[in-house]
């Protein structure tokens, strides 16, 4: 199997824990094909266990990482593994841990710490901006900031308000920084391994709703290089650009549109910065069509961007506007009627790509 | 200077002071308070509501004891996520609340909430709010909103053990110092931020003895299971803080759920649990109540039942409300 | 006058200091035509003096506001006005300021706070976004958040990395606030008396370039609606939306292309949230071509908003992509060469105008 | 638990125990900071400079004491903008400096920083920062690299009073002293921040005795005009976070210029600052060179026309010095 495509996804199941084996952690379900089964959480753990395995300078810090095994567990078994020198719960203080990573980076660590959610990435915004994403440009170079941040991302389950932003366009505005959004178990493992060797600051945004998410991935090492996408699933009329857990509700949507004749193209960027525009290019010189799906606001949403980008790069080859659907534009509401309608859902979806294809 | 030492008192001369009707106030409000939360989570694990939801249960007696002596005319308050008890202690009906964590379009804030954003503009509750810290200048606005409009009020702002560390409460601290703000911070240590114990996230255990001085501040310190101290403190520290001097309190109190729903809270002893189970406040209270004949067993089940019923009344509200209408998706993004 | 187009703009010049009148402060320098001469600050001075005498909730707040009478002297003479009960020097917390005017804004105050430079808002990131942006609709329409922050934004004179950032991009992101970036003297006064006089929390974005920058201006009292753009400059060939300092380069820039017989109209949104996408749509429809001029980064930023939005309106009146000219994709750095190729200057929006033109 | 009264010292022993040598060392180092900046701001008014420009001219004594006890192999230090003494002490060559601040390729950042944002890889500087309270958790987190390599070092973090307020500092010492970091906080208390006196910006002005205590961490107040007291506080506070005990200290200083070349400073009487300047750092270490015989008049002269001849060459390398090439502009976004 390539390591470059993406094997086939599963409907979102909890694994069974089988004899001996644990639920969740570094350790893989093996199969008999001789790849193994994990889900989403399992995909991170697994990654950050055998990194941190290679590289003693690689620590991870976050309230609620070590004893209490994440917030999502994620980080489980990972303070059992490497102990509390590695593997560290922190207090409730966003900015003080994320400015003492941005100091441990520049004096020879590399840090991953843990957003319990993205959300509470604001609290160190000063940070994040004005020292991890311009230390290595402002010091001409002398102090590259190998530093991974991570957590979940987007709306998690009715949280509402204050829970449920999603960061892709908040960041990737910014030089400097990476961004890297992952929808698979299998594009998280290689993304984060590849995060834990390179020298740049990354946000690495993770879905809560896609932990349980399972995938048969391999067993033998494999790296994903940022700035490059993956074609989820190929089609000709239309070309749905997707993001993290956008990405099943346009499959899940490409699959109703195919119903009725019309065939789309699934592209999952995986990363925000670098972004494989290229990609994206091409499958819509195919299409001559683009509906990009994400869970950020409109306004400025990661959907201008590859727009313009794609008016920029394939004018002529546009028969129709770029579609958007993203999340609406107001504050997540609880209500769970109002939630749906806010989220980027396959119905919305559906009315994007046909109103591109003026059917 | 206040003494920061730990505010001993005298539960019987407390509760003389405090007389019948308002112990038995506070204790149907203890009561209510409790068989929400007790029935909102029984909602919960039935799927009519979702997201998160912290129970405040054991910690009723500390904003219990504050809140008889605010007035909402003209004093504040606002709290975290864990709010159920401060609205309902505001005097909001538990239906719109339960109605809220139902997310319906009769709830609190329309449905637009849930259960960590209760408010009341008209009881002055400033929330209901989700990000750790991020009330805590909020608090510190009520209070110079009150030294502006010389109002008399005092604003009354309560956090975690866990909150204790974040940037936002040691800047209002200095603020609220440096300008005599009427602003009184309550630190209602639970011994957990989430699965951590305030042993492993604060370099101090007695949080508001060992910080107050460092904003030439007042601090006091109670046993937060213990209404009468609870009570005692509010009203020497509402005192001070209406006569301009901003004061900071730690209520030494416990949760007895975890977290919020979802958590297993595995990392408590039951030992630990159960002991601060048998300092139930509102047991002891009831057990006050009964002693001083206050309240007859048979007064005290009449009692329950109407707290029972309130309740049961404010499930079927919820149940019969409806969602809100599409048309509230984009309505309020920006004032009307 | 019509009080909805700008006066003619004059070269900027220090305003001497006549009889007894100051330099700064609220009082503009009065002109035999009954129309007074003020600066940029002394435009803010005079709305923030104005509304204060009609409003006694409004309260000016930030570091060095008062006694020194603002970093940039935009607050000269408030406090010797109004009093230290209204105008209030801080500490350097700016978390704890923003959140306390959030605080005071619930309770029937109206706060005015300064950030000596918006790039000292990222500490306060949380309140705003959190707290301020969503504090009405996550209370149900309970509590309007009535808050004006302001402050200069964009690039100062050779100030580096960490002190040059422009944030109508980051901001306008957010459903809930509102963006409001003037150009002149008369657009920046008839702006914050609007922005005094709404429910909604504004990002009151000023310039530190423009602050000296002068024009006649009414003595008679007049408001500037939100998201209604204003047209600096009418031209036939090509739009050039700019935004605050950026209005004058456009303007630069349509000088020496009408020599080379190229018409630009200069477009200038005034408010970026909301924006008059409408006004902009017209101009293309007439030219066919847009570039758009901030200080920004491009990555997201106000450009790919804007000609996303024209591809979605006026798809088919587009000749060519519409440009993005912008801060380019670096921390500000600080010799002077560089800083002049990383702004949105003259020269490089000649060269964009020319390239949207195929010539 | 460290006492935190103000550390008064035996002037004498302490020079005894510094002993000529390093003494002369120390002079030779502040005269060569005071000339850098005096002659750095006269290069600005001539616009060769632009942007802001702080200078440290008063505080010289103040980290001059300090780094004399530090091993840069080791020890990282890191401050505000104010950070021209900082990088000259760390040996830093005045000739990639005063380029830095002419904006040219040859300067200390390649002419990207200007003169808030000196650093050094080899020498553990970290800045430089431009954001107040920016460089607290920076300076924690290579303090946190100490203990975790093990490596026997310590870190020291300097800020201004004025920052001393700011929620960075505040996260920063709970996790130093929670975590037993080898760190060391200094706070350079020059009674203002920009134009507001710490008066009126801390809710305490003896900031490090008064906040220690809430942070259970040791503290340390000393006269920062006195190189002696800044010697020996460095000396025991150094001691004491090798051995894993994070430090609290409090300088009391005084800028003799504006907060940048741009403030003219009037909020501030000039019997203020001629008091302040009678008591200057560099004139007192002279005088005593001399009377201890360590420092002939003749030889003070020449020391003096030592650095003058070295800022000169600073000076006429950095006019020399070529601007950064345009590729510069996108290079070090990423890391190669
Ligand atoms: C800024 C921020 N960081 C993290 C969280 C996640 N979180 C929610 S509650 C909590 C623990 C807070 O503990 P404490 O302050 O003691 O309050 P308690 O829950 O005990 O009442 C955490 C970490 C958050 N909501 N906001
Ligand atoms: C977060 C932030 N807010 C405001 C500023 C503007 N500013 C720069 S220096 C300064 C005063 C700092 O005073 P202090 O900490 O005492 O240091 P000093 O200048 O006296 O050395 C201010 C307000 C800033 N750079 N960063
Ligand atoms: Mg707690
Ligand atoms: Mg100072």
């Amino acid at each position: 199997m390539s390591v470059m495509t993406a094997p086939p996804l599963k409907a979102s199941r909890q694994i069974k824990a089988k004899e001996g084996e644990p639920i969740n952690g570094h350790k893989g379900i093996l199969l008999s094909d001789g790849t193994q089964l994990v889900n989403m959480r399992m995909a991170i753990c697994q990654a950050l266990y055998e990194e941190m395995k290679r590289d003693s300078t690689i620590f991870v810090m976050g309230e609620e990482v070590a004893q209490y095994n994440g917030a999502y567990k994620v980080t489980k078994g990972l303070l059992d593994e490497f102990g509390a020198e590695r593997v560290i719960d922190t207090p409730i203080t966003e900015s003080g841990f994320a400015g003492l990573a941005v100091g441990a980076a520049m004096t020879g660590l590399r840090p991953v710490i843990e957003f319990m959610s993205w959300n509470f990435s604001f609290p160190a915004f000063d940070q994040i901006i004005s020292n991890a994403s311009k230390m290595c440009y402002m010091t001409g170079g002398m102090f590259p900031i190998p530093l991974v941040m991570r957590g979940p991302n987007g709306a998690g389950p009715r949280v509402s308000s204050q829970h449920s932003h999603a960061v892709e366009a908040l960041y990737s505005h910014f030089p400097g920084l990476i961004v890297v959004s992952p929808s698979t178990p299998y594009e998280a493992k290689g993304l984060m391994k590849t995060a834990l060797r390179q020298p740049n600051p990354v946000c690495f945004l993770e879905n809560e709703m896609l932990y349980n998410y399972e995938q048969d991935i391999p067993t033998s090492e494999y790296l994903i290089p940022f700035g490059k996408g993956d074609i989820k699933r190929e089609g000709t009329d239309c070309t749905i650009v997707a993001i993290s857990r956008s990405v099943h509700w346009a499959l899940e949507a490409a699959e109703e549109l195919a119903k009725e004749g019309i065939s789309c193209e699934v592209v999952d960027p995986r990363t925000i910065k670098p972004l494989d525009i290229e990609l994206i290019a091409n499958s819509v010189r195919k299409t001559n069509r683009c509906v990009v799906v994400e869970e950020c606001y409109k306004t400025g949403g990661i959907g201008a961007e590859i727009a313009t980008q794609l008016m920029e790069l394939v004018f002529d080859d546009l028969d129709a506007p770029v579609g958007r659907v993203t999340t609406t534009e107001n504050p997540m509401p609880y209500a769970a009627n109002l939630e749906n309608e806010t989220l980027p859902k396959p119905h919305r979806i559906v009315a994007a790509v046909k109103k591109a294809c003026y059917r | 200077m206040i003494s920061t030492a730990k505010n001993t008192i005298d539960a019987r001369a407390v509760r003389a002071e405090i007389g019948k009707d308002r112990l038995l106030k506070m204790y149907r409000q203890m009561l209510l308070i409790r068989r929400f939360e007790e029935q909102a989570t029984v909602a919960y694990e039935a799927r009519k509501i979702a997201g998160f939801l912290h129970a405040y249960i054991g910690q009723e007696a500390v904003q219990t004891g504050f809140y008889d002596h605010l007035d909402p005319k003209r004093d504040a308050t606002v709290t975290s996520y864990r709010c159920h008890a401060l609205a309902i202690l505001c005097g909001l009906d538990p239906k719109e609340l339960m109605a809220e964590l139902f997310g319906k379009v009769t709830g609190n804030v329309r449905g637009k909430g849930g259960s960590m954003h209760f408010f009341s503009k008209e009881r002055n509750m400033l929330g209901g709010h989700g990000i750790v810290g991020g009330q805590i200048p909020v608090g510190t606005g009520a209070a110079f909103t009150a030294k502006y409009k010389k109002t008399g009020g005092v604003s009354v702002t309560y956090l975690g053990d866990g909150a204790s560390p974040q940037g936002t409460f040691h800047e209002s601290l200095n603020m609220a110092s440096l300008w005599n703000l009427p602003a009184i911070y309550v630190i209602e240590n639970n011994m957990y931020g989430m699965g951590t114990a305030c042993t492993r996230a604060s370099s101090v255990q007695d949080i508001a003895a060992a910080k107050a001085p460092g904003y030439n501040m007042a601090s006091f310190t109670f046993d937060g299971l213990d209404l009468y101290a609870s009570w005692k403190t509010a009203q020497q520290a509402i005192a001070l803080a209406r006569s301009g001097k901003p004061v900071l309190i730690e209520a030494k109190t416990y949760r007895y759920r975890g977290h919020s729903v979802s958590d297993a809270a595995t990392y408590r002893t039951k030992e630990e649990v159960d002991r601060y189970k048998s300092l139930d406040p509102i047991e002891r209270i009831k057990a006050d109540l009964i002693a001083e004949k206050w309240l007859t067993e048979a007064g005290a089940d009449q009692l329950y039942e109407q707290v029972v019923a309130q309740i049961k009344e404010a499930l079927d509200f919820s149940e019969e409300s409806p969602e809100p209408p599409l048309s509230e998706l984009t309505r309020h993004v920006y004032a009307e």
